[in-house]
């Protein structure tokens, strides 16, 4: 193109969150997905300052109620659990140790993963070697092991609940870490750095990693899905998080025996784990377009015909 | 109706993109006649593709959009035609060839097989593709034509591999063969080969070439008509004599007139200090050596062209003085103290005293970073060269230096063109002040008016500011224009080494002599002469 | 793609073979009974582990005697035709004549006395043992038939204890057997480790030929899937099924399990050393209300550790009523006093011990908390909990440790001393009169061993509040229709194929 | 090649002696396996001898000397709980889980490519709308929800298959649906990204240029060069499914070495931990040599 061309770019520029939003109009799903997903977040933020009482009061009486029946008020719109707690205000409330659990693993082996794999993936053969191994003894440890292990020493909490599933997290984010990095220092505006002289430092944290991290931050969102699915199978075999506590994993599988008598115990939590899931994963393939030059005219076009 | 073989009727084609709809091509109308050899030129962006890949329905809609024409090929409009229909005629009528031949053949299948496939798509029995395979790669000059059916793409040379693309566009001997930018990615002997196998090529079966090129020089070579492309219109047609001799349109006569090679030639100055001397300088891969004792050169305010074709070496020696790999041996004293045993920290301080431009600005600039972050980055990395309070005055001062505007700094690289790029990053690389720049190709990737305005800007600096230059090109008209000595290299080693003068007008060494004849000349009666003489060698 | 197709179906083939040929039905005469744990032996010297007893017990190895759980007949004869006491510490068993071996070897004195040097082997971790530690038993052969049995001290249940000794034939070796050879009905036919098991009726078996004649258990952990085979036809007996599964009276019955849930007490920490305090917690805990809403109708609210159709048991004792503001008030004349009421400790539950456990400590500690304890819960694994129950405790936060205890053998003497007893390995209690009660009743026999028993339970639970007693238990099972089969108090731990008929 | 192979066996035996290392000191800070073994009332003195007769009571170094020597001839030790050589155990176990894990892997790879390319072709369409949103419904479901509900609606409601077991192959195909639903997710999406890149490249204009049919270009070209980058989702996910897949084990009662795993876990029967831990990690490695196998096959600039 030639040089007139960037006087003509974007003559009237919207702002980055403008461009965001009808980016995201652009992809109805995503856009209900994300919704949702803000909805839980407001869920996880004040739901247990404003439920915890309600969710936790034991009320023999409205044992299994069935849902839709409004004669016990609002909170059993969806039916009361085995102790005859509202579900509704259950569900808003564990989603505060559910998010907590998910963001916290997340969070955690996001940090760790990445910082090894940058380690590894722009130190020399040593480090990497040992960083590799580290992560491959991680990869087979198995993972149930290693829950027992932590809530055994220490005790079954939500804190080492996320240190237990932030370690299995830990080699996706290092090894995809590691590769990205593997690449991005080959690429010409590294060298070019380098030739100005700048750190390693530098070069990791000014260069290479805002260059990984749209990726890293599309695993993120699946992940941020499969912890919560592994959070819930952690509770299933008896050895993730413990009543008092709740998250949405501990009552589907509380609520399973309940199948045939009661279906709406486990129904409406997984119904939740899975919209959110899906939530996460509807807004990673969005993140996916978005974040990709070749690909968003997709998504700007589509914001075009509904302007 | 006329009796073309192929004719473009007022065609228009448009993208939707983030600013809207983008007129690709605006009415364009040519035609192509049997035996006949048209020339497409224009620079990037200027839609020289777009009517044939609307030929051969390899446009996305969406994104794209024909709103209007047609294309009429052997009295039917292609346009109308089902998908069917026209999957029917690729590659059995019209065929076509690309720019970059390793990318454009499947990586995963043997040649052989990437060949037979033309002939099997188009319902011809297997072995009767075998043997036409064979017949094909034996005819496009490829040694042991046996074993090379059963290679794969990557086990080919560059040159190699755009005749395996001929072979196979040619496979069921189509009536009309386009060939987009086909030897833009080729070293110079090698464009001279290639260009001259289509010509035979085309003297055999009698098909029409259409050839989309930026080179006034492959114009000159091969073409009978044509066509010069600006922004989606032809602003010119006729004969390529005609039209390099008597331009009508300005657009041309600034094309013409870029054209590097024909300025004064520069003399050098004995009299300067050397600053840099390299001596001995090895690197070796294994048992490969990419570089076997270099030894030469560089004064202050000189600029030392390295010229060669691809995998001579001469990209290793800027990669080695400035520490980006490590050497295997020799030497690269830096006023007096050698560059490769510095330690990182000392290596650090001579860094703001040799800059480095790269061959793609696209890659080079960090594309998360401003103009103004990329610009100062050099600042917060050596800190004591300007106060931070300084940067922003500084940032817009390189700007114009370099020909941009103080209002770019807050804009991200790719909201600029690519000659735009790469003034930006020669302003990064002027930014501390350097006493030498390496220029690793940093002009081959620009059209060619961007490029010669790049080198007026880079021998405004030399001029102004006194930097030294080794200048890393494979186009030898530029390096004639902005050298004052050239080392010529080939297999790692030094072939020849002289002033720009001596090694144009009176080169004493055949490999020199070969690269300098397979060069084309814009000018098509020179050209004739040229190839003429060429052949001759 | 032809050829992918092609190389899936033959990996997919390859992998199906053995699938196919392990296919194995219930043939007529056959039951099918889906059980809720694998075994891991079939050693007859671990049968009274309950998940190898409902196997192995009296189906494959037989005992000297038997305790009668359908009717109240006591001790009844299986393997010894009769017995008497010789002396105080000296029992003599007459054996039945004629009984063979599965193997063929005929089954006499030394066979028994080998059972035992056995379960007291060194070179293996035999699981009866443990009723025989602290007693110096000497089996003699009198004759082939006649065997006399010495103990020190007396052992007026003799022929009680005996009733856990499973007799294998003398050849048998040290080490644990993976094929048990014993006097009973069935042998073992075929392990499937993992999938299943299947006993084969013997046709020379000495008693009345039952009428089972082949018998395959399966195994499935989850409740709904267990109580769903019965109905869907793929077994015929679950003998424990979730109360919530049990909702087709046709098919599903409840029994007495002989599980008693309690918490348990350690009366050696604040606040729980005094006595206001544990009897507090009994008023706070509404029992009534689990009863057909978490637990099922059949619960009983338990005043023993040990279920109704025990010896001793007390008929006397009454369950405290739930009264709120009594405990209330308790709980205030405690701190009146000093004791530190307002600690905070911890309720200690075992996932999983029961169907409902989770809800039950999690009702039970907010009732708690509704009387003014500052309860706090803690739902533990299995390996975790142990480190609560046994001796030595865990020290830190004090703690109730919510547990289930079986006793089905008809006899307090196999839970006292270990709940009660000051050295008893689950026992909170420090009390002597308490271990004198219990060490004269172990030692008594006939009206005055009941009567002792009778004192000890009044003692436990009238004058010191030993533990939060809560309820005896229900198991409910599923019955297919075409079998009868009723469960009794001893189902969790023996399944007697001999007890199934067909309809 | 070999030495290719030759330098992951090496570090793969690294890995696996520190996995080893790992897992041997960890487990045993978990408890006693005796208090788990014996019953509650077991006397001092029977714990005393269980714990002599499997060597629990020497110094954890000296337990592990022993262990490492055994391992070294071919002894992976017996199971406390089974009184069986662990080796055994967990091979019994393993196969069980190499066909569930075989078979279904080799579904789910199918079935992804197969959709994955057409939504990838059609995108935007309605069948790759409708693949990407029931795929994503499939992954997202908790797996044993999705178990029992699946138990009720189709052995019990409509009593066409079997409710758990094994036996005939109607027993697999449960257990199979339900293991298959997350890995076709996320391979689906891997195969969907992959082709939309891959049919954007050069060498699909050359084909396209050429007159080569769509179902050609989808399946013959494209998709040999967009394997590449789903070949190690797959593999990851296979290993996934042989470290067993426990809760599908769990609740159909297949005997599978998930099963084994959490079982001997929560009965801390170590040897059968570090035998079941040895066993997948080794069949790990050798899936690993195949997909490298499978990357050369497949692209052949790999193969030099």
């Amino acid at each position: 193109m030639s040089e007139h061309v960037a006087a003509t770019v974007r003559p009237h520029r919207k702002t980055v969150f403008g461009r965001f939003i009808s980016m995201l109009w652009a992809d109805k799903f995503a856009f209900f997905a994300t919704t949702f997903l803000l909805l839980v977040v407001l869920c996880a933020l004040i739901g247990p300052s404003l439920l915890e009482d309600v969710a936790g009061k034991q009320n023999l009486r409205a044992r299994n109620a069935p849902p839709f029946v409004l004669d016990r008020g609002w909170v059993y719109f969806l039916g009361g659990d085995a102790l005859g707690r509202p579900l509704f205000a259950r569900i808003v409330v564990a989603a505060q140790n559910t998010m907590m659990v998910a963001a916290g693993a997340v969070a955690l082996s996001i940090t760790i993963g990445a910082t090894l794999g940058l380690i590894a993936g722009y130190l020399g053969r040593w480090p990497s070697e040992i960083i590799m191994r580290f992560a491959d003894v991680i990869m087979s440890f198995p993972s149930l092991l290693l829950a027992v292990i932590v809530l055994y020493i220490l005790e079954p909490s939500v804190g080492n609940l996320i240190i237990v599933l932030a370690i299995t997290r830990i080699p996706i984010y290092l090894r995809t870490t590691r590769a990205e990095v593997l690449e991005v220092r080959e690429r010409m505006f590294v060298q070019a750095a380098q030739v100005m002289g700048a750190s390693s430092g530098r070069i990791i944290f000014r260069h290479i990693l805002p260059m990984i991290f749209p990726t890293l931050v599309t695993i993120a969102t699946l992940d941020f899905a499969f912890v919560m699915l592994a959070e819930s199978a952690l509770s299933f075999l008896g050895i993730g998080i413990q009543p008092p506590e709740i998250t949405w994993g501990l009552m589907v599988s509380q609520g399973r025996q309940y199948l045939t008598s009661a279906w709406w115990l486990a129904f409406w939590p997984g119904l939740i784990i899975i919209l959110t899931t899906m939530s996460l994963n509807l807004l990673s393939s969005w993140m996916r377009t978005a974040l990709d030059p070749t690909q968003r005219w997709r998504l700007e076009i589509g914001g075009k015909s509904n302007d | 109706m006329t009796d073309h073989l192929l004719e473009v009727r007022n065609l228009s084609v448009r993208f939707h993109t983030a600013q809207g709809f983008v007129n690709a091509v605006n009415d364009v109308s040519w035609h192509l006649d049997r035996g006949e050899t048209l020339a497409i030129l224009g620079e990037s962006g200027s839609g020289k593709s777009v009517s044939s890949s609307a030929i051969m329905n390899l446009i996305d809609c969406p994104p794209g959009e024909i709103t209007s024409g047609e294309i009429l090929f052997d009295g039917q409009d292609l346009l109308q035609l089902d998908n069917e229909a026209r999957r029917a005629l690729n590659g059995k009528r019209i065929a076509m060839i690309f720019q970059d031949p390793m990318s454009h053949f499947n990586p995963v299948y043997t040649v052989g097989w990437q060949i037979e496939e033309t002939v099997t798509a188009h319902g011809r029995p297997a072995a009767q593709a075998r043997a036409r395979a064979l017949e094909l790669v034996k005819r496009v000059g490829i040694p042991d034509p046996e074993g090379a059916l059963n290679k794969y793409p990557h086990e080919f040379s560059g040159g190699q591999r755009q005749r395996l693309m001929i072979a196979m566009a040619l496979a069921l001997k189509p009536d009309i063969l386009i060939a987009d930018e086909p030897t833009t990615a080729l070293d110079v002997t090698v464009q001279a080969e290639v260009l001259t196998l289509l010509h035979e090529l085309q003297d055999e079966t009698g098909m029409g070439l259409v050839l989309i090129t930026h080179d006034l020089g492959v114009v000159a070579d091969v073409a009978d008509r044509l066509v010069v492309m600006e922004k989606g219109c032809i602003v010119e047609t006729g004969r390529p004599h005609d039209i390099y001799h008597n331009a009508q349109h300005p657009y041309t006569r600034k094309l013409i007139a870029a054209a590097p090679g024909k300025g004064v030639m520069r003399q050098p100055d004995p009299s300067a200090a050397p600053i840099l001397c390299v001596q001995g300088l090895q690197k070796s891969y294994g048992t490969f050596h990419a570089l076997s004792g270099v030894t030469f050169d560089v004064r202050r305010g000189e600029t030392l062209a390295v010229v060669g074709e691809s995998g001579s070496g001469k990209s290793t020696i800027a990669r080695l003085v400035l520490r980006l790999e490590s050497s295997s041996g020799g030497k690269a004293l830096w006023k007096g103290e050698d560059l490769l045993t510095k330690t990182p920290k000392e290596m650090s301080k001579v860094r703001r005293e040799i800059q480095m431009v790269f061959q793609d600005p696209t890659q080079s600039l960090n594309p998360k970073m401003t103009v103004f972050q990329i610009i100062s980055e050099a600042w917060a990395i050596h800190r004591d060269v300007l106060p931070k309070d300084k940067w922003r005055a500084r940032v817009e001062e390189l700007l114009d230096q370099v020909g941009l505007e103080a209002g770019h700094a807050e804009r991200y690289p790719h909201q600029f063109s690519g000659g735009q790029r790469q003034r930006i990053a020669i302003a990064r690389a002027l930014a501390l002040e350097p006493e030498l720049i390496i220029c690793d190709e940093a002009v081959s990737a620009l059209d060619v008016s961007i490029q010669a305005q790049v080198i007026e800007l880079l021998g405004k600096l030399r001029d102004d500011l006194g930097i030294a230059f080794i200048f890393i090109a494979h186009d030898l008209p530029v390096v004639r224009d902005f050298a004052d000595r050239v080392l010529v290299m080939k297999s790692g080693e030094i072939v020849e080494d002289g002033s720009v003068e001596q090694i144009f007008e009176a080169p004493r060494k055949p490999y020199t002599k070969r690269l300098l004849a397979a060069g084309l000349d814009p000018d098509p009666a020179v050209q004739k002469q040229r190839r003429d003489a060429r052949l001759a060698l | 793609m032809k050829t992918t197709n092609l190389t899936a179906g033959l990996v997919l083939a390859a992998a199906m073979v053995p699938a196919l040929s392990g296919a194995a039905f219930a043939q007529d005469k056959g039951v099918t009974i889906v059980l809720s744990e694998e075994l891991d032996l079939v050693d007859p010297c671990m049968a009274t582990r309950s998940n190898i007893g409902r196997v192995v017990l009296q189906n494959i190895s037989e005992t000297l005697t038997e305790l009668d759980v359908r009717g109240d007949k006591g001790v009844m004869p299986r393997l010894a035709e009769s017995w008497d006491m010789v002396d105080d510490n000296t029992w003599r068993f007459n054996l039945r004549q004629g009984v063979k071996f599965s193997d063929g070897t005929a089954f006499d004195a030394a066979d028994v006395i080998h059972s035992f040097e056995r379960t007291q082997s060194d070179a293996n971790t035999c699981e009866i043992s443990r009723y025989y530690e602290g007693i110096d038993l000497t089996f003699t052969a009198v004759d082939d038939n006649t065997l006399d049995i010495k103990s020190v001290p007396a052992q007026p249940i003799m022929p009680l204890l005996i009733s856990l000794l499973t007799i294998v034939p003398s050849e048998t070796a040290m080490e644990f057997t993976r094929d048990p050879i014993g006097t009973g009905p069935y042998t073992l036919a075929e392990w499937n480790v993992g999938q299943n098991i299947t006993l084969e009726r013997r046709d020379d078996y000495w008693g009345e030929a039952p009428a089972v004649e082949t018998a395959t258990y399966v195994f499935r952990s989850e409740p709904a899937v267990r109580a769903a085979m019965v109905a869907a036809g793929e077994a015929d007996i679950a003998p424990s099924i979730s109360a919530i599964e049990a909702s087709n009276a046709a098919t599903d019955a409840s029994y007495p399990n002989s599980e008693t849930t309690y918490l348990r007490i350690d009366h050696g920490t604040a606040p729980f050393d005094d006595l206001r305090v544990r009897q507090a917690l009994n008023l706070a805990i509404d029992r009534e209300a689990f009863i057909g809403t978490i637990l099922s109708e059949g619960v009983i609210p338990a005043v023993a550790i040990v279920p109704p159709s025990t010896l001793g048991w007390n008929p006397d004792i009454a369950a405290p009523t739930y009264d709120l503001e009594r405990a209330k008030e308790l709980l205030a004349e405690a701190a009146a006093d000093g004791v530190p009421v307002d600690t905070e400790f911890l309720v200690v539950g075992r996932t999983g011990n029961f169907p409902g456990a989770t809800e039950v400590y999690e009702a039970i500690t907010s009732m708690l908390g509704d009387a003014g304890f500052n309860a706090r819960l803690q739902m533990v694994e299995v390996a975790e909990h142990e480190q609560f129950y046994s001796r030595p405790f865990v020290d830190g936060t004090p703690y109730l440790v919510g547990a289930q205890h079986d006793n089905s053998r008809g006899d307090p003497v196999f839970s006292m001393f270990f709940k009660y007893h000051s050295e008893g390995r689950q026992s909170g209690i420090m009390d002597p009169k308490l271990d004198a009660l219990i060490d004269s009743a172990t030692a008594a026999t006939g009206d005055e061993r009941v009567a002792l028993w009778q004192d000890t339970f009044a003692y436990l639970h009238d004058e010191i509040a030993s533990d939060g007693l809560l309820f005896h238990m229900v198991g409910f099972a599923r019955v297919g229709e075409n079998v009868n089969f009723t469960p009794t108090i001893a189902t969790n731990g023996a399944l007697q194929l001999a007890d199934i008929t067909f309809n | 090649m070999k030495n290719r192979i030759g330098q992951r066996a090496i570090s793969s035996l690294i890995s696996l002696f520190g996995l080893v290392i790992l897992v041997f000191f960890l487990s045993r800070l978990t408890g006693d396996p005796s208090a788990l073994f014996l019953p509650v009332d077991a006397s001092e003195s029977m714990r005393e001898n269980f714990r002599e007769l499997h060597g629990l009571n020497d110094p954890l170094l000296v337990q592990f000397g022993h262990y490492v020597g055994d391992l070294l001839r071919g002894d992976f030790g017996d199971s406390l709980r089974r009184a069986r050589p662990a080796l055994d155990v967990v091979l019994e176990a393993f196969v069980w889980t190499l066909q569930l894990a075989a078979i279904t892997m080799t579904l789910v790879t199918i079935a992804a490519i197969v959709v994955g390319s057409i939504a990838a072709f059609k995108v935007g369409s309605l069948f790759d709308r409708a693949a990407s949103l029931l795929s994503l419904i499939g992954a997202s479901a908790p797996d044993f929800w999705i178990a029992i509900v699946a138990i009720v609606v189709f052995s019990l409601q409509l009593g066409w298959l079997p409710t758990s077991g094994t036996g005939t192959v109607w027993h697999w195909v449960l257990p199979i649906t339900i293991l298959f639903l997350r890995p076709f997710g996320l391979i689906l999406q891997v195969v969907r990204g992959s082709m939309l890149t891959a049919l954007g490249s050069a060498y699909v204009k050359t084909a396209r240029a050429k007159g080569v049919k769509n179902n050609r270009l989808i399946f013959v070209h494209t998709l040999r060069n967009a394997m590449l980058p789903v070949i190690t989702v797959i593999g990851d996910q296979a290993a996934a499914l042989l470290n067993g897949a426990v809760i599908v084990e769990t609740i159909f009662g297949f005997p599978g070495v998930g099963k084994l795993m959490i079982d001997a876990i929560l009965q801390r029967d170590f040897n059968v931990i570090l035998a079941a831990i040895m066993v997948t990690a080794l069949a790990i490695f050798i899936m690993n040599l195949l997909i490298d196998l499978a990357y050369a096959i497949l692209d052949p600039r790999i193969r030099t």
